[in-house]
Parts: structure tokens; C-alpha cells; sequence
């Protein structure tokens, strides 16, 4: 407090001390509220009437006056409580002039209903809330089986996955996709219809046995991503090539070179 | 209708008496810390067993004891008495606190479902802060239902088994004071004369773009 | 002796009734993990109260039940019937964590289905192992979808109703798109570029020798 300027404590001092208290305790609560309705709900319990009947215009008038307040003491208030202001300033006008003919929209009678709709229904859930959890609860007042009994000889895995393991998953791999945009980025992806259309024109030069290796186009056995979609490829080519009979694959053992041949017609 | 094909289909398929499929759903019920469906009862059971049954007259043999028979949705559990809970301090697990967003948004789930996240945000008058339903999809208290059928086709959420269990509810149907709130016409979704339109144009984009992006 | 101080001492220090006695063993020893012994009975219960003789009576009570109450060394529990220990078959589960390569593609699949092997890999940027696959069919939560109608004819992999019904979702349409997780704030674990890299290499270099196996 020491801190505070000058002219805000003189700002402070013209208020009567009561209604000084009443401003800082709403001040104080500000960071409290959740929010422009929260704010309204709270304003509107100070007409001790049921929400059904309240008064929309006296509580816009409450609520500007809160703001106002607000801003005489310099308190930043957050964008969506003016949003609020200047909506209820505008119903308040509209509360208060008689209808324009031949105005369309809502009239300002629904509005107030529906704001006053709005807070009831706020009231009711938080009611709801309180008296759902004012109930017995498990793991607190009631309580299941403390050793559940698992006795057999057949023991069965079940693989445990939420649904959040799944979508952070998900999650994960998509965010991994914001560094290298998603899309089928294809520069290092030899497809197999590439392959096929290549092997078809080199066929001719295989009359002998050849490894499947040097049929690899250029530029495509340097790195070792790009060696191994081109291998796949053009593997797969030629089991195709086989099943039509343009070609013999042979291999000596697992892993060993591939070597293909033409097939003689 | 002859009376020989009867008898032999009676022995086939002869059901244990009552008394032996009662102390079958008791040790089923018994051995299980989770609730079990009549659907488990009867393919846990032999064949011709009416579980449905044996739970009326078990249920009965338990009322008023240290620990009774509850239903949860379609499935059934043994739970100890709620004014016994005083004994089980011991037992007790700390659960995590709940911020009080974080209960309001449960109840506006529990009372408003299926509902979408928008709708809950203009219940509350605030978003829905990040990791509140996170939070509670974690506990298993809420899951996501089915798509809501308009444009965006945004995410739906309702309550599981785990919140019924957890609040000893039968069913949604039976949540505290929700016949008085529908009759008052509070569960109604009541968009904001004139303006709704447009807001819902908008999460319909939002969606929208989420829908044609996979 | 008067009679004034006796009624009050009584008042005081009066233990429950034995059958409230009953309920309260019950209850304990229901929701207790480990056996129970007497002495841990007695702290617990109120004063006054001889869980001896109410342990005497519940132990009678349920004689021939589905549950009995046993003595496991100089302590009491309860435990399924030796008679119907078959039952128990459905309880006997172990449960295992799914590998991060299996719970990413479960959720390729599930996100794109149907998805072929190429494509998986493709949007995970690593070989897809053998193994992984098998192990989803295993599970029963992926299933063969229709042949893609492109050369080669690969096969697409689809979720199935087990999946749903694990997932509690009511249908695969119905899982969250990318701005929804955002929002629930499943997004914010973002891996660094140069380190998920790495180790995807790795990864890779593991899974391409599965790729040429089969």
C-alpha cells in the first residue's frame, strides 16, 4: 500500500468507507469470477428476489456501475466482461426506449428473458454440482471388493490403452507432421509403379543374370532412405514382372544379392 | 406337442436351481472391485442360468447388511454400506481435487448430455479452460459420444459407468433433482434469440476443416 | 449405588448391537485388501464392540454361500467358495501396456482407416513391424479391410467393434481431430524435431529388417 501513488489513495478517499469496502470487495473478487455470467449471478443475488423475477434492467445497471467502478480504479478488466458492458448497455437503452416499428431481431424483452434464462439455468447447475458431490462417494464413503480375488490357472493378457494413450499418440505423430508438413512428401519415395515402368525398358538388358541392385536408378543409393524405398520398389517390380513370366528371380540364401533374368520367350 | 422331445431338452440344458445360481452371481459379484453386466453374469454361468433372477432374491438377502447390492447402468456390484463409511478411513483414497470448473463442467455433462464442448462453454459463460476435460476423461468420468449431427459435426460428451459408480447412481436418470430441472425447462438448449445462428456458423468451420483435413 | 450414574456410564460407553456388530465386520472385511485380524477389528470398530463374537455369528451366516469367511492365519477375509472356483476363469487377467509402436499405428488405423501397411508407414515416418500388425489382429481391435484397388492389391486394415467397445467410442468417426486435441490440451507434448529423429532412425533401422522378411 505504501507504494500506491498519491492520487489513488485521494481517487479511494471520496468514496464513503462503506461503500468503499464494498467496492474493493468486489475488486478483490474480481479474478474470482469466472467470467461476465459469474459476475452477473453474484450482482443478481443482491436483489433477494427468486431469478425468475429479476430485474434485468436494475442488474445492467449493476453491472455498468461495476465496470465503471472498475476503470475508476484502474482495474484492467478482461476483454469479455466489456464485451458484456457494451451488450447490456445497448439492452438496458433497448429496455428502456419503446420499440422502433418495423424493427426486426429480437426484442429486448427476449433478450432480458433469455439472459435471466441463463443465469437461472448457471444457478441451477451449480446447485446440481454441489448436491452431486455432497453425495456418497466411492473411495470415500462407500467402497468395493478390497482384494479382488484373480484365482486361475488361465491367465489371459488384456493389452491396456486408453483413449487418451490413443489420441496422444495420434497427437504426436501429427505434431511431428507440423515440422515436415503433412502430405505424402514423395522425393525420397520410389513408388513401385515407378519401378515397373523403369524395369520394363531395362529388361532387354538382362539377358543374364544380374543383381537387382544394379538396376537401382542414379542419385537413388546415396542416402539410406532413399536406397531402400528405390530396393522396395523395384523388388516389388519384378516379383510383379515374375508373376507375369517377363522375368527369374533367383537368390542364393536369405539376404544374398537377388539376381534376375529375362525370361526367354 | 409330444412329451418326449420335452424332457430331454429340459436335461440338456438343465439350468442349476436358483439357490446354486444365486451363490454364483454372489461370488462373481464378490470377486469383482468393478461392476458387472448381466451380459458377463450370463456367459460367466452355465448355460440356462437366469442371473437377472438370482441378483432379485440375492439383492434382497442383502438389504440391510454391512454390504449391499448396487446397480450401475446394466451391471451390478457389491458395495459397503454408506453409513458404515466412517470405518473405512483406512480404505479411503485420496482423490484428486477437483477445481470447481472442473465440477460444474461434470455436472453440465452429466445433466445436458450428449453435449458438445461450445454448449458447455455457453452454460458457464467462460471456455472451458484447457486440461479440465482432459482431467476428466482421464478419471474416466466422462467419454465422448457420438458426433453431434450438424454442420462441424462437433465431439459430444457424456458420463460413463465410472462417474454412476463412483456417485452410486443406477443410472443418469437418477441424478439428483434433474426431473425438476427438465420440468423447468433448465436441460433445454436454448440458444440466444438472434445471435446463436451465427455462432454455431462458426464452430461449423472450425470442425468443418478438422473433418476434410484426415 | 445410585441410580443415576449407572444409565449414563451405559449411554457411553453402550456397544452397538451385535447384529450392527455383524454389519460392520462384514463391511470391513469386505473392503479390505489384506485379511483383517481381530485386533485391527476391535481398533476399529467402536468401543465396546466384540468383532470374536459377531465374526462368530457372519461366519455362520454365510456358511454354504456363494463367499465364506476364512481364517488366513490369525486373520479373517472373505473368499469365493472352493466350489466355485470355475468361475473365476473371466478374472484371471493380466494386463500389459501397449507398445508406443502398436498404440501409433492402432491410432493410423483407427484415424485413417482403412489404411494400408504403406500408407501407415508413411504417416509414421517408420517401418511398421510384423509383430505390431499380428499383435493388433491378435487383439481382435484391427481386422482386414477390403483390398486397395491398386497394383500390387494391398491389403487395408481396419478398427473393429472390439476396439469401439474398449475405447468407448460409438464409432471411429467420432475420435477427436487435431484442433480438438489441441484444445483438450493433449497437443502440448511436442517433441523436438532433432530428438524424435533420432530416434525414429533408430526405429526404422530395427523395422526394415521386418519389412524384408515376410
Amino acid at each position: 500500500m505504501a507504494e500506491t501513488p498519491q492520487d489513488d489513495w485521494l481517487d479511494a478517499d471520496r468514496l464513503p468507507p462503506a461503500e468503499r469496502l464494498q467496492a474493493e470487495a468486489l475488486i478483490v473478487d474480481v479474478e474470482g469470477y469466472e467470467g461476465p455470467l459469474d459476475l452477473l449471478l453474484t450482482l443478481s443475488r443482491t436483489q433477494k428476489v427468486d431469478l425468475r423475477r429479476i430485474s434485468v434492467l436494475q442488474l445492467a445497471e449493476q453491472y455498468l456501475r461495476f465496470v465503471e467502478e472498475a476503470r475508476a480504479l484502474r482495474i484492467e478488466l478482461a476483454a469479455d466482461y466489456l464485451v458484456m458492458a457494451a451488450w447490456l448497455a445497448f439492452l438496458k437503452s433497448r429496455l428502456l426506449l419503446p420499440p422502433e416499428p418495423g424493427e426486426d431481431g429480437p426484442s429486448a424483452e427476449e433478450m432480458a428473458a433469455h439472459l435471466a434464462f441463463q443465469l437461472e439455468r448457471l444457478q441451477a447447475m451449480r446447485e446440481a454440482a454441489a448436491q452431486l458431490m455432497a453425495r456418497d462417494q466411492l473411495g470415500r464413503d462407500i467402497f468395493a471388493r478390497g482384494a479382488p480375488e484373480r484365482l486361475s490357472a488361465r491367465t489371459k493378457v488384456t493389452w491396456e490403452a486408453t483413449l487418451i494413450d490413443l489420441m496422444r499418440a495420434y497427437a504426436r505423430i501429427r505434431t511431428r507432421d507440423e515440422f515436415r508438413p503433412y502430405a505424402f512428401d514423395r522425393h525420397d519415395v520410389f513408388t513401385m509403379e515407378q519401378a515397373l515402368d523403369r524395369m520394363r525398358g531395362l529388361l532387354g538388358y538382362a539377358g543374364d543374370w544380374a543383381d537387382l541392385m544394379q538396376f537401382l536408378p542414379e542419385g537413388w543409393d546415396a542416402s539410406p532412405a532413399r536406397r531402400r524405398s528405390a530396393t522396395a520398389a523395384h523388388f516389388a517390380a519384378i516379383l510383379e514382372l515374375a508373376k507375369r513370366g517377363q522375368v527369374t528371380i533367383r537368390q542364393g540364401e536369405t539376404f544374398a544379392p537377388i539376381h534376375i533374368r529375362k525370361t526367354d520367350a | 406337442m409330444t412329451d418326449s422331445p420335452e424332457p430331454i431338452e429340459k436335461t440338456l440344458f438343465e439350468a442349476p436351481p436358483l439357490g446354486e445360481q444365486e451363490r454364483m452371481v454372489e461370488a462373481i459379484l464378490f470377486a469383482s472391485a468393478e461392476p458387472v453386466t448381466l451380459a458377463t453374469l450370463t456367459e460367466r454361468m452355465p448355460h440356462g442360468c437366469d442371473p437377472a433372477e438370482a441378483l432379485v432374491t440375492l439383492r434382497r438377502r442383502y438389504e440391510g447388511r454391512g454390504v449391499n447390492i448396487v446397480r450401475v447402468g446394466d451391471a451390478w456390484a457389491f458395495r459397503t454400506a454408506a453409513d458404515l463409511g466412517h470405518l473405512m478411513h483406512k480404505e479411503a483414497v485420496e482423490t484428486r481435487k477437483l477445481s470447481r470448473a472442473a465440477i460444474e463442467t461434470l455436472a453440465i455433462i452429466a445433466y445436458h448430455q450428449p453435449v458438445t464442448r461450445a454448449e458447455i462453454e455457453e452454460i458457464r459463460g467462460v471456455a472451458v479452460s484447457r486440461g479440465t476435460i482432459d482431467q476428466l476423461l482421464e478419471m474416466e468420468w466422462i467419454r465422448l459420444g457420438r458426433r453431434r449431427m450438424t454442420p462441424g459435426r462437433p465431439v459430444t460428451f457424456v458420463v460413463t459407468q465410472g462417474f454412476l459408480d463412483h456417485f452410486g447412481l443406477e443410472s443418469a436418470r437418477d441424478l439428483p433433482g434433474i426431473k425438476e430441472l427438465r420440468a423447468a425447462g433448465l436441460l433445454d438448449s436454448r440458444p440466444l434469440p438472434g445471435s446463436s445462428a451465427a455462432q454455431d456458423e462458426e464452430e461449423a468451420q472450425t470442425g468443418q476443416s478438422e473433418l476434410f483435413e484426415d
